[in-house]
């Protein structure tokens, strides 16, 4: 039964790619939607068994073996599942937001020729993560993450008629293949270290792995735990965007706003924070790289926050955010707080999901327009919209009640608690940055629903998209209306979900034993999980707290600034920009680390591929190997050509010649 | 130092004068098969010298018999070539040796 | 100094002049008479040396019949030297050159083998010897050295059937006979039977049947 | 019932019936042959597949005849688990090869390709060192005529450089053959497995038998002929040359069990030689604009893990470059098959000219993409099997090969998603891609069939290791003894 919850929307993408175009649309999305409501609910009663069912029978974990995939003699490859609550909780936030996004996408994506195929790509979308989530080893794992990254590159290719969605795809690909470059040489690092790539036998030999030296050549030693790790955290920091290799997801909108939110922001990005948080007895092994992580994820986190503010793209303005929240979460990671990075996962997964959905609501009732500056005032045309998305925000921004205050407020307090190095840096960057979200948060949130209409001024010429022209001359200067009930109604539940997601699971995810043996920090080395659970004091207490602590404040301050730069005094911003002219052409240029991707790595890239072609090939393969042993072949009879005068006496001068040297070799005695 | 006397020694080192001779002859001669065909002739000739010699001074007839043949052999072969002359005349209108390149490389 | 070391002294260095000639003259029949004049001082030399025989066989056959077949040749052929490059000229000096070298190895190897091997005779045995040098030749030739001798025959036979097919002409003007096809004529090869419509009037016969006229 | 001899000699005597035939009739029966004895031959080897003994190391299928007494040289045939794949792969390729032959195709170029088939099938099974060089080498004719004949405009200087080179390196292995029967006066392979040498006659017979091996892989240097001849070659003799792995499987059967000493003593300079080729080609690959060259060097590449896998004198390594060796195969003939498809249609596979092909032909796209996808390594499919299991041992075997072991991951991504951005998506941008038509039933069918089989072993690659692996245990066993 496991089996079928991956196995189910695997079955209906294969069944929408290839039967799709023959049969009715709206049997496509019918059986995707059922597969992965199925989906859903199966998950939920895993976890359903998990919290209720395991306690009492003291089941920690369940392993399901499918079939053995490769026997390498020494070990077995094996395809199966490891239900735990980590997986459990996983499941279930995929499957969920999966659903809602599936629903959604019926009306988001309903004049798109490719409705089928967009329904097969979020089906097996579905599926990989699901392999991913619920993998019980690296095999298997990596098999879902690179499933969810092929997923994410024909997804965000799919207006493939536009180049720079192919190219974002490519871009997103790539990026995550130099992530995958160092989780594949963290995964043969412990396989060569303990031989096996089971989960379960990694962890119960971890122990095995201190004190263990690597070379890089000879001579040259490092911890091996480290060196996994930080190569595991490569893998997750491509997957997960994190500075350096986070120029993909910004890109990655030009694909379509349902998988923007379902796999840019809810899921896939997550899957790098979930497989370290999965790895957390090996990363507990390691400070250096849990030190490397906090300095990453802070970075991420203040970095990506800055970037946001000056985003004019509605889409941009929220995967920066995204971004900047995976930089949370990372730092939560650094600082051992496991179980708070995948608390913050999944209330990020449904707030984030949320806004996502919202923006994308907006962005069909303005005929595909994403452009901030032409919109505004849509608080009284779409209600529905303006409501859930003022909650994803508030949720966002990490004002109690809401369920970004119970996962973002424990992380920074484990940043503060944290004793690796870089936790102070850490802990600065994740409180400006609190201040930094509320900002652009609200400015998009301002410019979108407050203030006047603007959108009646677009032009004819600004649309991104092909498909938009059809409908949209016919319809240009009616006035936006709210969407239909395929898209409200995913909204309404995510925003209930962002409402109560925290106050209902902080207490037993966070600090209760939810986990239990799912997630191992080692409270000693690493106490800032025991510490905030040493001053946990119940949810109204913590709520209290609150008012106590700077980030509260500052995400109000925050709000406030944006209202006054949108709202009030809209003309300040515009001064504030001239006069810091410098350092937004900085943030206008994403901190130059595109331009340098572009200038440096690509066309480095092209030029050393073509030196190698000029140079290796043509010259020296073809020129100095082939041609030059022909030409040396062909120089040497050449000369000896001369030798083949045709005289007569030529010929009999070296014949006496011969007869001479025998003479004088041979000749006496 | 062989003496004044003519021994088996002078005999050789005449053969031998003769040999280089011709041999000078068949490498020098640029224009004249014909001439090329005689000094052939004499470096058979400085062989049966050798033998003759040899044949009187070991007193055994077996080297004059060989001398029977080479003479032979030397009569075929300048008749042979002789032909061959007569025909490459008929050809090339010419005898020179230096216009013969046709085995050029 | 004896007369026949005299004899040998002059002969030898008549031949060696004579040799010389041949290869330098410039004109080739001058070449060719100094050959018969080296032919000549040969021959005396062998007689010296006993070999009686073959001293005259050389002047008969070489000076009598090869020798005169070089003039003919020469004469036939009308060479006409245009060479009008100095006698001596720049590729003589490898030449000159190989020769001397050639020359100081010979006379090093003869003068090595006379001092290392003294069994050599230093005196000519021919002194000694009878003389009917020919009888002897002859038995030795007819007995010991029979199937040389046949096969040096088919060796002249060889080669004088080389030297016509080389040189003949075929005249396109000859008629012969040849007597194998007379031989081998059939009747078919002569006589053709030919069937002519008998009583046809002739537009009928063209006009109808002109594949009939064919022969059966 | 000798039935490796049924297979080696089928499809060369039907070849030879096929040449004969070829006139007659507009040349329908001549196809109708090479059609009929393609499944026949396919059916014999999966006779062969079901009634392998897969937890045998030894020899089956044996047969064996004195040829020349004098020199002790035997007709000797029998497959393990080492050439049991490959023969396999060999008999799919050929069905697929010939099935794919179009209505108007020549009949001695179904000739040659009949014929080099049967060769390739004596080559995998052959015991004897000297039949084993015959039929390695007689796999050059057909092959030279095929490209020089039926090739591209450059066919004759790329068929006379592919000639050239493989006959260069195999008169190096001849030298080491017969050196090897001097000392031990037979020519059985596998005698020689067991033969003491010293090291530094290893060492020369390395060499020797790198030259062949190398060449045929292709390894760089030795490579220069593999991509004109690849790009020159007739889509069906392109993917016979290509697809049959006889270089690397040289290096298994003769090379490494051979002359392991030798091979432990080099092993750093080939894992180099390996490493260069895998990211050179990679980048070579990235800047080609023709889609059969970058294929070429993709294969090429690729062929460098597998050299890489071997000498890490890993199980893990070895088993994965066996597994490699197989998914490479399979995804090279893919790739040629939808640039024949394309180049057809287009008259040639121009990459920048003839973008936004999913327009057109979207059931060829969709299938380019999932090729693609196998050849970078995506999980799922045959390609990441192998990649996968050499990366693992490399890194096992220090740190620093990992690395550049790795960075195929990344590179060989780079030149297919760039390929297949150039070629599959983006607008139309030229006039005659708009008119092309989608694969027909026939080419959709080929190809589904190698998507298929690479999906399948890259979703149970077990199918495949299990038949090789007690034969690779056994191989590891003889690298592992020295012989010194």
């Amino acid at each position: 039964m496991l089996a079928l919850i991956p196995l189910l929307p695997l079955f209906a993408a294969l069944f929408a790619g290839f039967f799709g175009r023959r049969v009715p649309r709206g049997w496509s999305h019918w059986v995707c939607c059922a597969a992965v409501g199925i989906s859903f609910v199966l998950s939920a009663y895993a976890l359903y068994k998990v919290v209720f069912l395991w306690p009492a029978l003291g089941i920690q974990a369940e392993v399901v073996t499918l079939y053995t995939w490769l026997d390498l003699g020494s070990t077995k490859l094996t395809i199966g599942f490891l239900i735990d609550p980590l997986s459990a909780l996983m499941m279930v936030v995929v499957t969920l937001v999966s659903f809602l996004v599936h629903v959604y996408t019926i009306g988001y994506m309903k004049d798109d020729p490719g409705y089928a195929r967009f329904f097969s790509y979020i089906a097996f979308f579905t599926f990989s993560m699901l392999m991913l989530v619920m993998s019980d080893n690296f095999l298997q794992m990596f098999f879902g993450w690179e499933g969810v990254g092929l997923a994410s590159y024909l997804l965000i290719g799919f207006w493939y008629t536009r180049p720079s969605a192919t190219k974002a795809g490519m871009k997103a690909f790539l990026m995550n293949r130099v992530g995958d470059f160092g989780f594949i040489v963290g995964i043969g690092l412990l396989f060569a270290a303990l031989g096996t790539l089971n989960f379960g036998e990694i962890f119960a030999r971890v122990d095995e792995l201190k004190g263990l030296e690597v070379s890089l050549w000879p001579g040259l030693e490092w911890s091996l735990l480290t060196v996994a790790c930080i190569g595991l955290f490569v893998g997750a920091m491509g997957k997960s965007a994190q500075v350096p290799l986070h120029t993909w997801l910004p890109d990655s909108m030009e694909g379509p706003t349902p998988i923007s939110a379902l796999i840019h922001a809810a899921t896939m990005v997550t899957a790098g924070i979930f497989m370290v948080a999965r790895m957390s007895p090996v990363f507990e092994g390691s400070d250096a790289a849990l030190s490397f992580m906090i300095i990453i994820g802070a970075t991420t986190a203040i970095s990506m926050a800055l970037l946001g503010l000056v985003q004019n793209d509605i889409k941009r303005v929220v995967a920066y955010s995204t971004l900047s929240q995976l930089g949370y979460m990372t730092v939560a990671l650094g600082a051992s707080a496991y179980s708070a990075a995948i608390f913050h996962l999944m209330t990020h997964a449904f707030f984030k999901a949320l806004l996502f959905l919202a923006a994308g609501s907006v962005i069909i009732a303005l005929h595909h327009e994403q452009d901030l500056r032409k919109m505004g005032g849509l608080r009284h045309r779409m209600p529905i919209t303006y409501w859930t998305a003022l909650i994803g925000a508030w949720a966002l921004v990490g004002l109690p009640p809401f369920s970004g205050f119970f996962s973002k407020e424990p992380i920074i307090e484990a940043a503060r608690f944290a004793e690796v190095a870089g936790h102070t840096y850490a802990y600065w960057a994740l409180t400006l940055g609190v201040f930094l979200t509320a900002c652009y948060t609200f400015r998009m949130i301002f410019l979108a629903f407050h203030g006047e209409p603007r959108y009646g001024e677009t032009s004819h010429g600004s649309h991104k998209s092909h498909k938009a022209h059809k409908a949209a001359h016919k319809e240009h200067h009616e006035q936006p209306k709210e969407s239909p009930w395929v898209v409200t109604v995913p909204l309404i539940v995510l925003a209930v979900c962002s409402v109560f997601a925290g106050i209902l699971f902080v207490q037993p995810v966070l600090f209760g034993d939810y986990f239990g043996a799912a997630i191992r920090g080692d409270y000693v080395a690493h106490p800032a999980m025991a510490v905030l659970h040493a001053e946990w004091r119940g949810i109204i207490s913590y709520l209290l707290h609150a008012f106590l602590t700077p980030p509260l404040w500052l995400a109000l301050a925050g709000i406030a600034t944006a209202w006054y730069f949108t709202l009030v005094a809209p003309k300040a911003a515009g001064r504030l920009t001239h006069g810091l002219g410098a350092v937004f052409g900085v943030f206008k240029n994403h901190f130059y680390i595109d331009a340098f991707y572009e200038r440096v790595m690509v066309r480095g890239t092209h030029s050393a591929a073509s030196w190698f072609v000029r140079g290796g090939e043509r010259f020296w393969s073809e020129g100095v190997l082939v041609q030059g042993t022909a030409r040396l072949v062909h120089w040497g009879a050449q000369s000896l050509r001369y030798l083949q005068t045709g005289y007569l006496y030529h010929y009999a001068f070296a014949m006496v010649l011969g007869l001479l040297v025998l003479i004088t070799l041979w000749g006496r005695n | 130092m062989p003496g004044l006397e003519p021994t088996l020694t002078h005999y050789l080192l005449l053969a031998a004068a003769l040999l280089v001779i011709s041999l000078v002859g068949i490498i020098a001669n640029r224009r004249n098969v014909l001439v090329l065909l005689m000094a052939i002739e004499l470096v058979l000739l400085s062989a049966n010298l050798n033998f003759v010699a040899f044949s009187a001074y070991y007193n055994d007839l077996s080297g004059q018999v060989m001398t029977m043949f080479v003479l032979a052999t030397a009569a075929v072969e300048s008749a042979v070539g002789l032909a061959l002359l007569i025909l490459l005349f008929r050809r090339r209108g010419n005898i020179a040796v230096q216009t013969l390149d046709v085995m050029k490389g | 100094m004896s007369f026949s070391a005299f004899l040998f002294y002059v002969l030898a260095a008549i031949l060696l002049a004579s040799a010389v000639r041949v290869v330098s003259a410039r004109q080739p029949v001058h070449a060719a008479l100094s050959l018969v004049l080296a032919f000549f001082t040969m021959a005396a030399l062998w007689i010296t040396l006993g070999a009686e025989f073959l001293g005259l066989a050389l002047v008969v056959i070489y000076v009598g019949a090869v020798m005169v077949l070089f003039l003919f040749v020469l004469m036939m052929l009308d060479v006409r030297q245009t060479d009008k490059t100095p006698r001596w000229r720049l590729h003589l000096i490898p030449a000159l050159a190989i020769g001397a070298l050639m020359l100081l190895e010979i006379v090093l190897l003869i003068v090595d083998g006379v001092k290392t091997k003294t069994a050599l005779p230093e005196s000519a045995a021919s002194m000694d010897k009878p003389l009917d040098n020919t009888r002897e030749l002859g038995k030795l030739l007819f007995e010991d050295y029979l199937y040389s001798l046949e096969l040096v025959g088919v060796l002249l036979l060889v080669g004088m059937i080389a030297a016509i097919v080389l040189t003949h002409r075929q005249s396109r003007f000859a008629k012969r006979q040849e007597v194998s096809e007379q031989i081998a004529v059939t009747r078919d090869d002569r006589l053709r039977v030919v069937s002519m419509p008998a009583e046809v009037e002739a537009e009928d016969a063209t006009a109808h049947s002109p594949d009939k006229t064919g022969g059966h | 019932m000798p039935v490796l001899s049924l297979l080696i000699w089928l499809p060369i005597i039907a070849g030879v019936a096929v040449l004969l035939l070829q006139r007659v009739d507009g040349g329908r029966p001549s196809r109708w042959l090479a059609n009929a004895t393609a499944w026949l031959a396919f059916f014999i080897a999966a006779y062969v597949l079901c009634r392998f003994q897969s937890a045998s190391a030894a020899m089956q299928f044996s047969e064996r005849a004195m040829w020349i007494p004098y020199f002790g040289i035997e007709y000797s045939l029998g497959i393990d688990g080492l050439s049991v794949l490959f023969i396999g792969m060999n008999a799919l390729i050929t069905l697929l090869v010939i099935a794919a032959q179009k209505a108007d195709s020549k009949g001695s170029y179904l000739a040659a390709l009949l014929i080099t088939s049967g060769l390739t099938y004596g080559a995998f099974s052959a015991r004897d060192a000297v039949l084993f060089y015959i039929f390695f080498e007689a796999m050059l004719i057909p092959m030279y005529l095929a490209i020089g004949v039926f090739g591209g405009p450059q066919r004759k200087y790329a068929t006379t450089k592919f000639f050239l080179y493989t006959l260069f390196g195999s008169l190096f292995m001849l030298l080491a053959l017969f050196y090897l029967y001097g000392v031990s006066q037979t020519f059985s392979m596998q005698a020689w497995h067991h033969l003491p040498l010293s090291l530094y006659m290893q060492l020369i017979l390395f060499g020797a038998f790198f030259m062949a091996f190398a060449v045929k892989t292709p390894m760089w240097p030795l490579h220069a002929w593999a991509p004109d001849a690849y790009v020159e070659a007739p889509t069906g003799a392109a993917i016979m040359l290509a697809s049959t792995k006889i270089g690397a499987y040289g290096f298994l059967r003769l090379l490494l069990p051979i002359v392991p000493d030798a091979a432990q003593v080099l092993a750093p300079w080939m894992i180099a030689l390996s490493l260069l080729a895998v990211i050179y080609f990679g980048f070579v690959a990235l800047a080609q604009t023709d889609l059969k060259r970058l294929i070429a060097y993709s294969s090429v590449a690729h062929m460098g893990l597998v050299t890489l896998g071997f000498f890490l004198f890993n199980a893990v390594a070895l088993k994965g470059a066996v597994l490699l060796m197989v998914s490479n195969a399979l995804v090279v003939a893919a790739l040629f098959f939808c640039a024949d498809a394309l180049k057809t249609r287009m008259g040639d596979c121009r990459l920048n000219d003839c973008g936004g092909i999913v327009n057109a032909m979207p059931w060829l796209a969709t299938l380019l993409v999932f090729f693609a996808m196998a050849n970078i390594g995506l999980p799922g499919t045959s390609g990441f099997v192998g990649e996968f299991l050499v990366i693992l041992g490399a890194v096992g075997y220090q740190l620093g090969v990992g690395l550049l072991a790795a960075t195929v991951v990344v590179v060989g991504a780079a030149y297919t998603l760039w390929m297949v951005r150039r070629l599959v998506f983006g607008p139309v941008t030229h006039p005659s891609v708009s008119a092309l038509t989608d694969l027909g039933m026939r080419e959709r069918l080929l190809l589904s069939v190698l998507a298929a089989a690479m999906l399948g072993f890259g979703l149970w690659p077990q199918v495949l290791l299990g038949m090789a692996d007690a034969s690779i245990t056994q191989l590891l066993a003889h690298m592992a003894l020295s012989k010194l």
